[in-house]
């Protein structure tokens, strides 16, 4: 079916049969909840509790602030019982709004907080979507009303759905299309609607057979949904990349998909965009795939927002001894724990536990120029090269070696045999130039 | 150097930019031989320094070839420096080496014939060696004749010394033999390479290599002494 | 719970299995098929030659590289290759110099490992062949007694060879200078003079593959220099038989096999980009074809090499691969 | 043949002189040369410090008259003195100016969380949690700042701290620049009062982290000139426009340490680490 | 005659090699290959100023100096020089590009013994006009190759991570150490 | 430092103010320039005319003695030498006009004590290993007969290829043969048209082969081309 296909990328073992096969389950509420202000691309919430209150379980704790950010609310009913600094999944501390659950208040509420979609101008849904707190579930936290409102001098044609799920060892969009293949189609429904697009796309590696055939079987017959079967390939799930496969059209280097008429929106996305409008109940939990060598007990979990970490892997039955290293994320892009207390966010894809064996050796060799980064790149940079300049602090000439386009996936890391960490050089290169360039500026 | 000079109460005496401090005769013999030695530290004249050094003979021609340069022309530049206009220095210094150079070449063909042929375009080519014109411009150009003169004859001298080392390392290694005269017996296996192009960059090479390797060594007595 | 062990790290938190180290060690493995067929034609001299090469490289690796650099295997590659290209009756204090000169000159001095400009077993056969044309230039007899040296390899250190051993040309040689043809097969075997283990080609193309399929070398070097070779060596045969042998002889013949196999697979010495590879490889094709036919050696792979080898950081920029999008992004403008 | 000889050198260096005259009157720019000679004098540290790109800038300035000598902050006095006089002009004074750092969690007082495993930079350790680090605002001890120095005047403590030489710190800010953490300030020498933390937990959980962070307990605060300090979002602040009211008593009661009275050095307990050990 | 003008063009540009054979033009060699841009612009600068030396020398020996062969050094030094001068000249009035790109090579070139050499070499071999230049063509392009490659070895070593002992020169000249064994891989070219 | 003031030099410190009046072309004027350099060049001019005048014995002498060296070695020490000069094509008794005497391309004839011809000389060039290769070729021009030839200037490499020029054994290896053409071979031989080439040096020794039956091919016509028209 596939094509078009996107070129280089790499094959990591793919780690699923650990929790591929296990239905969601619900976690219970833990003692006490943790909802960092922060949780998405954009400006964060303002906060809208004070210690003391008591809150209903949707309740908003944080108001979007402007346009380029989403509200935050309550995962469970309780009280507010403090408003302070606490680590935050990507390793810095941010504000947030503890919330000491209180399990027997009755904890599904009211009146919808989300009104019903029938009926709803675009710009109603667009509003309702922001007012939900929805954020794209893939990975980056974007949110996702402003992907649904491109701006008016763009016209888009396509909406392709991302269920490549490349990342090694995660499952929860699997599992999304798996059990709940009519949410996803809603969710397409809803947003090809908000878009004005014709045509959807849903792209799915096909290491998922059980996940397309159930969104085959319930293929809406009014819309023109493709299911299309992707090669297994990480990073077959980057924007770009998918795109490439799906339409064969290469996004403009430094442009954003609407450029060429496309947006690209998470299954978990679509799902969660339905299920708001289903139950009336904002963004407040997420599936979360709890996995890795270094766990007891796999699962795919639907996790309140807030929950510590610490209590997710207890619920887990914990770690193995031989655990090294835990992962916010896949093992390709997630980010490193150091510190158990942080709170799953609505960004969370997932939390692997990898076994010492599994993480990188620390003996790095200098770079032999096989060239096997460069086979991997799938942007086609040359991260030897790159790696090189870096190591001298070359970072202008980085720039002109085009290091903006590197996503960081990780690939070249990943296959280099030197095992130089190429993509860390290049965020922390990254970070430098944008220092020079703002010190050049001012 | 410039930083001294201008430091040194300069106000009272007529200022020439770049002029070397004052330093006694000796000193400006020993600058050319070790601390600005013009081959190993300043890296000048090095076509004719790795072109001829296959052989010990080919390194005494030339180097007393370019010290008789080097030191006639010193002097005359060094007499003449204020009656020639800044202007025209370079073309008037090309103009006087030039000369010397030639009488130094014809000298050469009448009186030493072998030599000269053994060192082919590159006794002509002393003309275009950095050493003379450079010290020309540093030196000559600035100071009496006696200053220039002792100045000429310790670089002329320092660059005889990188010579001579090229010369005898390659003269010996490459065909076993110093001065043309057999070291090693009959059975030596010449390595041919020394003589070879290759060679000539090789040993320049080692010279460096061995300059840069006490240079470092230097740098890390001093550092732990300090500490 | 036990936090207090947790490791923290970039991502990707995970790695593909291969390492240099394993990548070195394996090819240095590989070549144990081409020493013991050395050591079958050449007997116990092709063992000496290159033991005598590995241990110059080896040692000055230990001596003058960074601390514990031996443990990456490539100086081990580096010894047994130029152990392989020299002929099997030269003395071993010259095999031994050669190595140390390699490694000395045509690596360590570069930073080590990964930063040389030129192939280091190279550099060591080249600095040998200009030093000592004639000791280099002596090619003994295949096959006899496995036990008889094949040349004065004892010879006392800086000392002359003397030895009265059966020498016989090389197929190149003999065709250059004499207009001898030597037969398809015995290139094939390696029953010819030569290299120690230039000779038998049919396995050095196996070892080839098998690399190849590890992906442990990159197939496209190697193949576009055999391409080419035949190409070119084809059309001159065509044009001139008496002055170029014909295209099966120039593939199967000298040290083709192992410089494209081996040597024009070092990727420190070659283009990192599949292109440049592509480019390398031809270049060096041609080069092996003029300098055999036009040139006055017999013989042009090692010079071949070396000198696209040169050509290598400039081949790398003008091979950078397009950035994705960027073609695209010029179309919209 | 020597009339022959004459006609034919003479007449081509006359040719030759034609040239270098005309190119001489056409394309000659005349320049101050006491630029030259000032540019020699300066340390040709090109460090920016003076606020101008490089040393000719500052040369030429200070050639105008419209840069003091002084207001190079690399060169010792002897040396400013000296381009005074060759000026003839007033040296100027300038005050000096030192790197403080906002920090004093050593890996003997600040906990490591976990360890850290990468590219030994902070830089890059900074975005992979936060170095592993307990306090997440805390110096990394990987040593950017000391690499940017470039006089010398900046190295790691044996317990993981940067520590500043005020004799040869030059207030360049490069160390600024270079930590992620944004941890170093420059200030003049004489600001006696410093609160070397910049965490934002208040109370004893901090400690958890760090035993010499600030609680913002407030004492400092009520044993201070009014206003000079203040307890802002979580860490004691310093009122720096009223540094003169500043007495050593502000710190007397300070739980953890973190607010410190400054003669000279900050740290001038920590040994620093020899080179060798460095290496 | 066309054999004859290939082996002058090829044994210049690849056997003798004017820097990596004959050891000529080093100063340059050494001294500005850091880019890859500055060699290859200063070699094609230093090709045009050997082809005008090859045609004047010509010039000057057939009709000047034919009586005067000691005057040659010297005329030949003024000759390039004030050449040099003029083309300079000519160039930044009337291509002010390609005295942008090439021009500011022009000084360094006078001082270049690659030049003069070429004047000698073609007195003593007894070139031709046409020979003289084929030969002044070989040895600019042999000039550029070796400025070319040098550059774009010396652009990659930026990057790596030279013993401290090797780094000033010493490392420059092995490499060109190396790549002087490696052309001599051509030697014999045309003889056979 | 020095304590002389100089020429163009910037005047000195204490007077800052009257260096910003000073403008390039108050440096030095025009006609100094002209004049310095033209005196200076009519000075080099003159030193060395002066200078070549006093060496030019003795290199003619030497340039002179070298190749009556090559000529007497390669014909046997003839007691009397003839010399032909080439122009364009032809022989000629007399010296071309406009070229250097010494530049000049020339033919040597070896004249016995009893006026017969012994043999000519003629310098020839080709390729080698390395560069050219450049001999006197003495031969009998009736009969090809080589007399004997000498290395003029070679660039082969040391040890190997230069053994041409001092291998004396290469060299008597050619005498008695005759170049109809002359070939070289491997082996021992006694066939008067082979000679055996130097092993490792095969392409020098059939450098000077070549040169060899070049000189041969292109002189003996244009000798005898000379005769037929009647130079004697
Ligand atoms: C109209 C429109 C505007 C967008 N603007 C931005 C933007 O300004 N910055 C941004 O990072 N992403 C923007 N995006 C979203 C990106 O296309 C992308 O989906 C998002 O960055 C998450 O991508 P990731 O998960 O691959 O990192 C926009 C999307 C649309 C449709
Ligand atoms: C290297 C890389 C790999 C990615 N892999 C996936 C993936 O497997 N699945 C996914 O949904 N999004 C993935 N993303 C994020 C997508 O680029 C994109 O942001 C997302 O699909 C947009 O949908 P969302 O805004 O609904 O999350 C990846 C991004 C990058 C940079
Ligand atoms: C460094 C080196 C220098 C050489 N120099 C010469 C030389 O000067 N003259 C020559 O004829 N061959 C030279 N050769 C060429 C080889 O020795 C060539 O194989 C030889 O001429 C073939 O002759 P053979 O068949 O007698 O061995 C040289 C080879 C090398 C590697
Ligand atoms: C496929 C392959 C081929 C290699 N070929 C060579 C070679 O030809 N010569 C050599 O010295 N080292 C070779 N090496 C080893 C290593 O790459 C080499 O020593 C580097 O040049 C050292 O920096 C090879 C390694 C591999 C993996
Ligand atoms: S991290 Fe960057 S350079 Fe590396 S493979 Fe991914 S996009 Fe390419
Ligand atoms: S994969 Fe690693 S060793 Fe290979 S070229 Fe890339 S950075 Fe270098
Ligand atoms: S880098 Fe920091 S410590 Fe070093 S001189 Fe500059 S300001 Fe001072
Ligand atoms: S002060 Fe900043 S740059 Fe310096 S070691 Fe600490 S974290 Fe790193
Ligand atoms: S270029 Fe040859 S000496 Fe400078």
């Amino acid at each position: 079916m596939a094509f078009f296909g996107f070129a280089h990328g790499v094959h990591p073992p793919e780690e699923k049969e650990l929790t591929s096969g296990l239905p969601i389950r619900r976690m219970p509420f833990p003692d006490e909840l943790v909802l960092p202000l922060r949780q998405h691309a954009g400006k964060p919430a303002t906060l809208c509790v004070k210690v003391g209150d008591k809150v209903e379980r949707g309740d908003p704790i944080g108001l979007a602030d402007g346009f380029m950010s989403v509200p935050i609310h309550a995962s469970a009913a309780g009280t507010v019982t403090a408003i302070d600094w606490w680590p935050h999944p990507d390793g810095t501390m941010a504000q947030a709004v503890h919330i000491a659950v209180d399990k027997y208040a009755p904890q599904v509420p009211r009146p919808r907080l989300v009104p019903r979609w029938e009926g709803l101008t675009v710009d109603e849904v667009v509003k309702a979507v922001q007012s939900a707190g929805v954020v794209g579930l893939g990975g980056a936290a974007f949110p996702t009303h402003v992907k649904l409102a491109p701006p008016k001098d763009f016209t888009v044609h396509t909406l392709i759905v991302n269920g490549a799920e490349c990342e090694p060892y995660l499952t929860s969009d699997h599992r999304t299309m798996v059990e709940y293949p009519e949410r996803v189609h809603f969710g397409c429904r809803i947003m090809m609607h908000t878009l004005g697009v014709k045509k959807a796309v849903i792209g799915v590696e096909k290491n998922k057979p059980d996940a397309i055939a159930a969104l085959e079987r319930t293929k809406p017959k009014d819309l023109d949904i493709t299911i299309m079967p992707l090669t297994v390939k990480y990073p077959q799930g980057a924007e770009k990349m998918l795109i490439q496969s799906v339409t064969g059209v290469e996004v403009p280097s430094g442009k954003l998909p609407v450029s060429v008429g496309v947006v690209v929106q998470n299954v978990g996305s679509l799902a969660a965009v339905a299920e708001v409008f289903d139950t009336g109940l904002p963004l407040i939990e997420r599936i979360v795939t709890v996995t890795g060598h270094g766990l007891r007990r796999p699962a795919n979990l639907i996790v309140p927002v807030g929950t510590k970490l610490k209590d997710l892997l207890t619920y887990c039955d914990g770690i193995t001894a031989d655990a090294a290293e835990v992962i916010i994320g896949g093992p390709m892009m997630g980010l490193s724990q150091a510190n158990l207390e942080a709170p799953v966010i609505k960004g969370t894809t997932g939390v692997v536990v990898l076994a010492s064996h599994e993480t990188r050796g620390e003996t790095v060799y200098p770079c032999i120029h096989c060239g096997r980064c460069l086979d991997a790149c799938p942007v086609f940079l040359n991260p030897s090269w790159l790696g090189d300049l870096a190591r001298v602090k070359r970072y202008d000439d980085m720039a002109e070696f085009h290091l903006a386009d590197c996503m960081l996936c990780g690939s070249c890391s990943y296959v280099c045999p030197s095992n130089i960490p190429l993509s860390q050089l290049f965020q922390a290169s990254k970070v430098m130039l944008r220092r020079a360039q703002q010190a050049g500026a001012a | 150097m410039t930083t001294e000079a201008a430091i040194a109460p300069a106000a009272a005496e007529p200022f020439v930019p770049g002029a070397p401090p004052p330093a006694p005769l000796r000193l400006d013999v020993w600058r050319g031989i070790a601390d600005d030695n013009p081959v190993m530290i300043q890296m000048l004249g090095l076509c004719p320094t790795m072109a001829i050094s296959n052989q010990v003979s080919n390194g005494l021609g030339m180097g007393a070839a370019t010290i008789f340069v080097l030191v006639c022309s010193s002097f005359l530049i060094s007499l003449l420096r204020k009656v020639i206009p800044a202007e025209v220095r370079l073309a008037t210094y090309i103009l006087i080496i030039a000369t010397f150079v030639t009488i130094a070449d014809l000298v050469m063909q009448a009186y030493s014939p072998v030599l000269s042929k053994t060192l082919g375009p590159f006794v002509p080519l002393i003309v275009v060696n950095c050493i003379i014109l450079g010290r020309a411009e540093a030196f000559a150009g600035k100071v009496g004749p006696l200053r220039a003169v002792a100045d000429a004859i310790g670089m002329g001298l320092g660059f005889l010394l990188a010579l001579l080392i090229m010369c005898a390392f390659r003269e010996v290694v490459g065909s076993g033999m110093f001065l043309g005269h057999p070291l090693f017996g009959p059975n030596y296996e010449p390595w041919v390479f020394m003589i070879m192009p290759p060679g000539g960059f090789l040993t320049m090479g080692l010279m460096f290599l061995a300059m840069g390797w006490w240079g470092e060594r230097k740098k890390a007595l001093l550092k732990k002494a300090v500490a | 719970m036990i936090a207090n062990k947790l490791i923290v790290t970039a991502s990707p938190h995970v790695k593909s299995v291969d390492s240099t180290p394993r990548i070195m060690w394996t090819v240095a493995a590989s070549l144990v098929p081409v020493i013991a067929a050395s050591a079958f034609f050449f007997g116990i001299s092709a063992l000496l030659v290159i033991f005598a090469a590995t241990l110059g490289a080896l040692l000055t690796e230990r001596l003058l590289g960074r601390p514990l650099s031996l443990r990456d295997g490539s100086a081990m590659i580096t010894g047994l290759l130029l152990g392989l290209c020299l002929p099997p009756g030269i003395p071993m204090w010259m095999a031994f110099l050669g190595g140390a000169f390699g490694i000395g000159f045509g690596k360590v001095i570069w930073g080590g490992l990964g930063q040389n400009g030129f192939n280091p077993a190279l550099i060591g056969r080249a600095f040998l062949q200009t030093a000592f044309p004639v000791a280099i230039t002596t090619w003994p007899k295949p096959g006899g007694n496995f036990f008889a040296l094949k040349g004065d390899l004892f010879a006392f250190p800086f000392m002359h060879p003397v030895s009265d051993v059966v020498t016989s040309a090389t197929p190149l040689g003999l065709f250059k200078f004499e207009k001898l043809p030597t037969p398809l097969l015995d290139l094939v075997l390696g029953t010819t003079g030569g290299s120690v283990g230039e000779t038998s080609a049919i396995i050095i193309i196996l070892c080839g593959v098998f690399l190849a399929w590890k992906g442990y070398l990159n197939w496209r070097s190697p193949v576009s220099i055999v391409v080419t070779v035949f190409l070119l060596g084809g059309l001159l045969h065509l044009i001139n038989p008496a002055k170029a042998p014909d295209a099966l002889f120039m593939v199967f013949s000298g040290g083709l096999m192992l410089g494209a196999v081996y040597m024009a697979t070092d990727m420190v010495t070659v283009p990192t980009t599949n292109k440049g590879r592509w480019v390398f490889g031809i270049g060096t094709g041609v080069l092996v074809v003029v300098i055999r036919v036009y040139g006055g050696l017999p013989e042009g792979v090692m010079y071949a090499i070396l000198i696209m080898n040169a050509f290598t950081p400039l081949i790398n920029n003008f091979t950078q691969p397009a950035v994705f999008g960027t073609r695209t992004l010029k179309e919209a403008k | 043949m020597i009339f022959q000889a004459i006609l034919i050198l003479g007449g081509t260096g006359l040719v030759f002189a034609i040239f270098i005259a005309v190119a001489n009157k056409k394309f000659k720019v005349w320049e101050d040369p006491r630029i030259d000679v000032v540019a020699a004098m300066l340390p040709q540290a090109n460090c920016g410090a003076c606020g101008l790109p490089g040393c000719r800038a500052f040369a030429e300035r200070a050639v105008e008259g419209t840069m003091e000598p002084a207001g190079c902050p690399v060169s010792n006095t002897d040396q400013i003195h000296s381009i005074a006089a060759f000026l003839g002009i007033e040296a100027g004074n300038a005050a000096k100016r030192v790197a403080r750092l906002l920090c004093a969690g050593s890996t003997d007082v600040a906990k490591q969380r976990a360890e850290y495993r990468g590219l030994s930079t902070c830089a890059a350790a900074t975005p992979v949690a936060g170095g592993g680090k307990g306090c997440a605002w805390g110096c990394l001890g990987l040593g950017d700042c000391a690499v940017s120095c470039d006089f010398d005047a900046l190295h790691m403590s044996a317990t993981g701290l940067p520590v500043v030489d005020v004799e040869k710190c030059t207030s360049c800010g490069d160390c600024v620049d270079a930590c992620p953490k944004g941890l170093f300030v420059i200030q003049p020498l004489d600001h006696n009062l410093l609160v070397q933390c910049k965490n934002l937990v208040t109370g004893d959980s901090v400690l958890e982290a760090c035993q010499v962070a600030c609680t913002a307990c407030g004492k400092c605060v009520l044993d201070a000139a009014e206003g000079l300090i203040s307890v802002a979002s979580g860490v004691a602040v310093i009122e720096y426009d009223l540094i003169a009211d500043a007495e050593e008593r502000a710190i007397e009661r300070c739980p953890t340490g973190a607010i410190v009275w400054l003669q000279g050095a900050q740290f001038a307990r920590l040994p620093a680490l020899s080179s060798a050990e460095a290496a | 005659m066309i054999s004859n003008l290939a082996w002058i063009f090829f044994s210049t540009l690849l056997i003798n090699n004017f820097t990596l054979a004959m050891f000529l033009g080093l100063c340059a060699f050494f001294g500005v290959t850091t880019k890859i841009d500055t060699g290859w612009r200063l070699g094609a600068a230093n090709t045009f100023v050997l082809v005008m030396t090859a045609v004047s020398v010509w010039f000057l020996n057939r009709f000047v100096l034919a009586e005067a062969p000691y005057l040659r050094t010297i005329a030949f030094i003024v000759v390039i020089a004030s050449l040099v001068q003029i083309v300079e000249m000519i160039i930044k009035k009337f291509l002010p590009v390609l005295f942008r790109e090439l021009g500011i090579y022009l000084p360094l070139i006078t001082t270049n013994c690659a030049i003069l050499a070429l004047a000698l070499f073609q007195t003593t071999r007894k070139y031709n006009l046409i020979e003289g230049i084929v030969f002044a063509l070989g040895a600019g392009l042999g000039l550029t190759l070796a400025l070319t490659l040098m550059a774009s070895i010396r652009e990659r070593l930026d990057v790596a991570d030279i013993p401290a002992m090797a780094k000033r020169m010493g490392l420059v000249l092995i490499i060109a150490s190396c790549m002087s064994m490696a052309f001599m891989g051509f030697a014999g070219m045309g003889s056979g | 430092m020095s304590g002389h003031s100089h020429h163009g030099a910037p005047p000195e410190p204490a007077a800052p103010s009257e260096q910003q009046d000073q403008t390039p072309a108050e440096g030095s004027s025009s006609a100094r320039l002209l004049f310095t350099l033209g005196f200076f060049g009519a000075l080099a001019g003159s030193l060395l005319a002066f200078t070549y005048q006093k060496t030019l014995p003795a290199i003619q002498k030497f340039a002179g003695e070298k190749v009556e060296v090559a000529v007497m070695e390669v014909l046997g020490a003839p007691p009397k030498l003839d010399t032909l000069y080439l122009i364009g094509d032809k022989l000629s008794r007399t010296p071309p006009a406009g070229v250097i005497p010494g530049d000049a391309i020339k033919l040597f004839i070896g004249i016995d004590a009893k006026g017969e011809r012994m043999g000519v000389a003629v310098e020839e060039v080709a390729p080698g290993f390395a560069s050219d290769v450049r001999l006197m070729v003495g031969f009998n021009p009736s009969t090809g007969a080589l007399t004997g030839f000498k290395v003029l200037s070679q660039t082969e490499t040391p040890g190997l290829g230069d053994k041409i020029e001092k291998d004396t054994a290469f060299a008597s290896r050619f005498t008695g043969k005759i170049a109809l053409p002359l070939k070289g071979t491997k082996s021992v031989t006694t066939d008067p048209s082979t000679v055996q080439t130097i092993t490792g040096a095969t392409i020098s020794s059939k450098a000077v082969i070549k040169v060899i039956n070049k000189a041969v091919e292109t002189w003996k016509p244009r000798l005898e081309a000379f005769e037929k028209e009647g130079g004697k």
